[in-house]
């Protein structure tokens, strides 16, 4: 069994109007060391799979096809084995 | 900056404008009117306005032919949205737009710009939209990748319009082989003013203050032009034109900042930033106004550090506008945007020289007459040929088609009442809010959508419609069917057609039998336009859609509006009592 | 009676509510916007429906640091009425003025309907005109109106007949078909549905009238 | 500068209708293994702060103020030093 944290971020450039309302709001609560907020996905997977590669290869699958956006999304992805 | 622009001179012997989207009779005509090679920036300008997309350079002729005169006319083709008087000092103002490849990439951002695209053209009349329409084309539901479009394509619609608070009343969406490749996604809006609010795109006022307002400039959209020249750099991968994304919020904000500025009376003229930004707006205002316009790239609000007068002016970035207002009150602008957060910055000036003059700081970038960027766009008159499939089905006759009497007819019912084009599009609308701003009468669901006017006993029916499959059997008889099915879906809600918005969407003008269907289709609509004294006060053309050499069905759309003199007048679809009478009019 | 209809950046059902006091009650109302910090001359708060901040990040969540929720905060320990509809009520939970909080619709959709509602509580300053158990038809529109809580509070609500409303065909997801509910002190109330669009058999349901005029009663009677 | 990624994730008990959502999808594309998914959100800060005890109790607050919602969501965040 592995365990998968997936990380889905926006493309460097691609606006981001909830970090920035976010942002503008945590300045407004007096946070004003605040530089920059970007919002994104966590998710996590839990997969009956036996081998780290296959794990890796599906997960990576998955993200392409289902889970990221990629013409706007970048992502990143953790694997650990656990057991249940 | 790291990255070396093109020379003039290695503009013209790279050929570099041809990978900018010019030929080289374009980039001959440019040269003729400015008098000498024009640097990167101004061929990035020429290349964007001469597109078909702002330039209309194989439309023009064809469009023209539309009747777009009425008495009932306010404002006919040429601004953001034409306008339309419906008594008591009030006018509708209503337009449709396509907004087809970008939804094709990314389908909800692609659609929910679009949403936005258009509202921005009708509050920048000065109007309040009050209601939002849309029509939708896709390949086969069958199709895994036609239903990812299909879900986004109206999550990104619903998500817009719901936010602005402008209720989605109505619409159609149709499924079929031919738009696979290349979904369809128009979209319509509907807004109401006085008559003394009417504002146009105009750079009107000698030393008038240019004033830049709304969210501020990213890479976002930029012309792919861009990219595909020498300019390029290692780490340039990571600033690839990126995906517009839409922020309903602020033009939430955007919308109510500029209605209140409009009624300070200070505006003198005013045009959405849409299809080429910064570029379109302040050389089209300046040239419907007779003016020059200067303006100063360094001063424009910009998200990202590091970008260049070339990628400011081509920008797509979402939810800006452009005003010109009086001299002297600048703050008065500023105050009210810094109400509802937003930028506001005066960018540059009206001249009496009526050249284009950018400016990046202290430095000239970009200078030549106003007119040889907008007015002396080149017109193409394409060839036009008769497709034989034309006339191979004129030749079909019908008593031949195969006999359906002994079939099943129970089962032919159900077959077409499962079809997805037939089938209740419940689940699209539900997703809209249809209610918001009570005043939808006839929600969707019925022929047309009906939205009381408060204070009034009036109401304005709308509806889009459109048939492919007519058309490209027959464009001249489909395009005057859009036409009456639209003003029929209005009758049946209780009112009288005013005027009608189109959305062309067509294959590839250069192919001479693309071309004769648009032709056709235009001359249909204008025959039945003439006929029903519903003339075209704007529209919006859409061509190249098309995916391995193969165009969609021609499917120009009819966005129609009407008036319903009373309330008491609105009729909806339904059956109401049992024992009614069913009578069938027509022929 | 005074009426005031806060206006946050986004709120987009302001008008609407507006004309439904203007209309109903004929009382007078003012929009009042998230910056102006006095509340006092009102006797009844209205927090309208729409995206607040674009509802980014959570619904609500952003507005619920507004210098007017001090003040709405403050009203509610007056006793005073306050009714958070559609966005309203979420920035009321996520302003802790209610318990609970709110998830996307279970089928992630945003969905726009006119669904049947029960009345589980006459006895409060807003459904009093109602009959207990009555159904009414009042449309919602909405895409986060999941309605949670853990357990405790809901036995809690329960207990204290702080639900309101119920859907009769849950179109969301919420715990127990919640679709309103008040606080245990019983004046300010959230809910989902939007009364302010039921005034009128044109637009489709006069239902929602009644909820405006047991706040006149109310008012009146005391 | 501190950057913060913050991880916010649903409580357990909590039903969570999106990871629900994305696993039958996921199965429905034929990735069989997927035993469970949850989706959550993950935020980026970049804080202009010295100290990276100050930089945590700052993130701490935002967190229990704003960016978390304790009645349904969870979170933990890392911290590291960066330079501009
Ligand atoms: N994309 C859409 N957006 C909003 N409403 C839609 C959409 N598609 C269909 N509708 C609504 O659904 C109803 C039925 O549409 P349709 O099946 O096209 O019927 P008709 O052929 O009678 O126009 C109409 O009221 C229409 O406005």
């Amino acid at each position: 069994m592995f365990k998968a944290n997936v990380y889905v971020t926006l493309r460097t450039g691609v606006l981001d109007p909830q970090g920035k309302a976010v942002r503008e709001s945590l300045l407004s609560l007096g946070y004003d060391e605040t530089q920059e907020v970007r919002i994104g996905k966590f998710i996590e997977l839990t997969l009956d799979v036996d081998k780290y590669e296959v794990a890796k290869e599906r997960v990576r699958e998955m993200c392409e096809k289902l889970l990221v956006n990629t013409v706007i999304e970048d992502y990143r992805f953790e694997l650990k084995e656990v057991t249940l | 900056m790291m990255h070396h622009q093109p020379t003039p001179e290695e503009i013209f012997e790279q050929k570099l404008y041809k990978d900018m989207g010019l030929s080289a009779q374009e980039y001959g005509r440019i040269v003729k009117l400015i008098g000498r090679r024009p640097n990167f920036v101004e061929t990035g300008l020429f290349s964007v306005m001469w597109s078909e997309h702002c330039s209309y350079k194989t439309s023009k002729p064809v469009l023209k032919r539309f009747p777009t005169k009425g008495k009932q006319v306010l404002q006919g083709p040429g601004e953001g949205a034409g306008i339309v008087d419906i008594g008591d000092n009030q006018a509708v103002v209503f337009k449709i737009e396509s907004h087809n490849h970008p939804s094709a990439i990314e389908p909800y951002q692609g659609a929910a710009t679009g949403v936005g695209g258009i509202i921005r053209d009708v509050f920048s009349m000065g109007a309040r939209p009050i209601a939002l329409l849309n029509s939708l084309r896709f390949g086969p539901l069958s199709d895994e990748k036609v239903k990812y479009l299909f879900k986004n394509v109206v999550a990104g619609i619903a998500n817009y319009g719901n936010s602005m608070g402008i209720p989605t009343v109505g619409g159609e969406v149709v499924f079929e082989e031919s738009y696979r490749g290349n979904p369809l996604v128009n979209a319509m809006c509907v807004g109401i003013i006085d008559h003394d609010k009417i504002q146009k795109g105009v750079a009107k006022g000698i030393g008038n203050p240019v004033m830049y307002v709304g969210a501020s400039t990213g890479r976002d959209g930029i012309h792919g032009a861009t990219f595909a020249s020498e300019e390029l750099t290692e780490e340039s991968e990571s600033k690839k034109p990126s995906v517009q994304v839409g922020d309903p919020f602020m033009e939430k904000l955007l919308l109510e900042a500029t209605l209140e500025l409009i009624e300070l009376d200070i505006v003198e003229g005013i045009q959405d930033m849409g299809a080429a930004g910064l570029t379109s707006s302040s050389s089209e205002m300046a040239s419907k106004a007779g003016t020059g316009i200067e303006l100063d790239l360094s001063k424009v609000p910009r998200r990202e550090p590091g970008m260049t007068p070339y990628e400011i002016m081509l920008s797509e970035s979402q939810e800006r506008m452009l005003v010109v207002v009086k001299k002297g009150k600048e703050e008065d602008v500023k105050k009210v945007f810094d109400k509802w957060g937003l930028y506001s910055a005066v960018i540059g000036r009206v001249t009496d020289d009526g050249m284009y003059r950018l400016l990046d700081g202290g430095k000239i970038v970009a200078e030549f007459p106003v007119s040889a960027l907008v007015d002396e766009a080149p017109v193409y008159h394409m060839p036009s040929q008769e497709p034989n499939y034309f006339w191979k089905n004129q030749s079909v006759d019908s008593i031949d088609l195969e006999d359906h009497h002994l079939a099943d007819l129970n089962k032919i019912l159900l077959d077409l009442l499962a079809s997805p084009n037939i089938a209740s599009k419940e689940w699209v609308y539900k997703q809209y809010d249809h209610m918001v701003r009570t005043s939808t009468a006839v929600k969707p669901g019925s022929d047309a959508a009906v939205i009381t006017i408060r204070g009034t006993r009036k109401a304005l029916a709308m509806t889009t419609d459109g048939n492919g499959r007519y058309i490209y059997l027959d464009p001249y008889t489909g395009g005057a069917i859009a036409v009456a099915e639209a003003a029929r879906n209005i009758v049946c809600s209780g009112g009288k057609p005013l005027a009608l918005t189109d959305g062309i969407n067509f294959g590839n003008p250069e192919k001479p039998e693309v071309f004769w269907q648009f032709e056709q289709a235009v001359d249909g609509m204008s025959m039945a336009c003439k006929v029903l004294d519903t003339p075209v006060i704007g529209g919006n053309v859409s061509f190249y859609n098309e995916t391995s050499g193969k165009a969609i069905y021609p499917t120009p759309i009819v966005g129609m509006v009407g008036l319903v003199s009373d309330l008491a007048h609105i009729t909806t679809q339904g059956l109401k009592n049992v024992g009614d009478v069913i009578i069938l009019l027509g022929d | 009676m005074r009426f005031a209809v806060i206006v946050f950046p986004g709120s987009n059902c302001d008008i609407d509510m507006y004309h439904a006091i203007e209309d109903v009650l004929k009382e007078p109302v003012d929009y009042v916007w998230h910056d102006d910090a006095d509340l006092s001359s009102y006797d009844c708060i209205l927090l309208p429906g729409g995206f607040s901040y674009g509802d980014y990040l959570r619904a609500g969540a952003i507005a619920r640091f507004s210098r007017i929720m001090q003040e709405i905060e403050k009203a509610a320990d007056q006793g005073k009425l306050i009714l958070g509809v559609c966005n309203g009520f979420q920035i009321l939970l996520e302003a802790g003025l209610l318990p609970g909080a709110m998830q996307r619709n279970e089928n992630l959709q945003f969905i726009c309907s006119t669904e049947s509602l029960i009345i589980e509580n006459n006895q409060t300053p807003f459904t009093a005109e109602y009959a207990l158990r009555e159904e009414i038809r009042i449309p919602i529109a909405h895409g986060e109106g999941n309605y949670y809580c853990d357990e405790q509070t809901l036995k809690e609500l329960q207990q204290n007949s702080q639900i309101v409303f119920r859907y009769k065909n849950n179109p969301n997801g919420s715990v127990d078909d919640i679709a309103g509910i008040i606080n245990k002190r019983g004046n300010v109330l959230g809910m989902m549905p939007h009364p302010e669009r039921a005034i009128s058999d044109l637009l489709g349901s006069p239902d929602g009238k009644k909820l405006f005029q047991s706040i006149l009663k109310y008012w009146r009677e005391r």
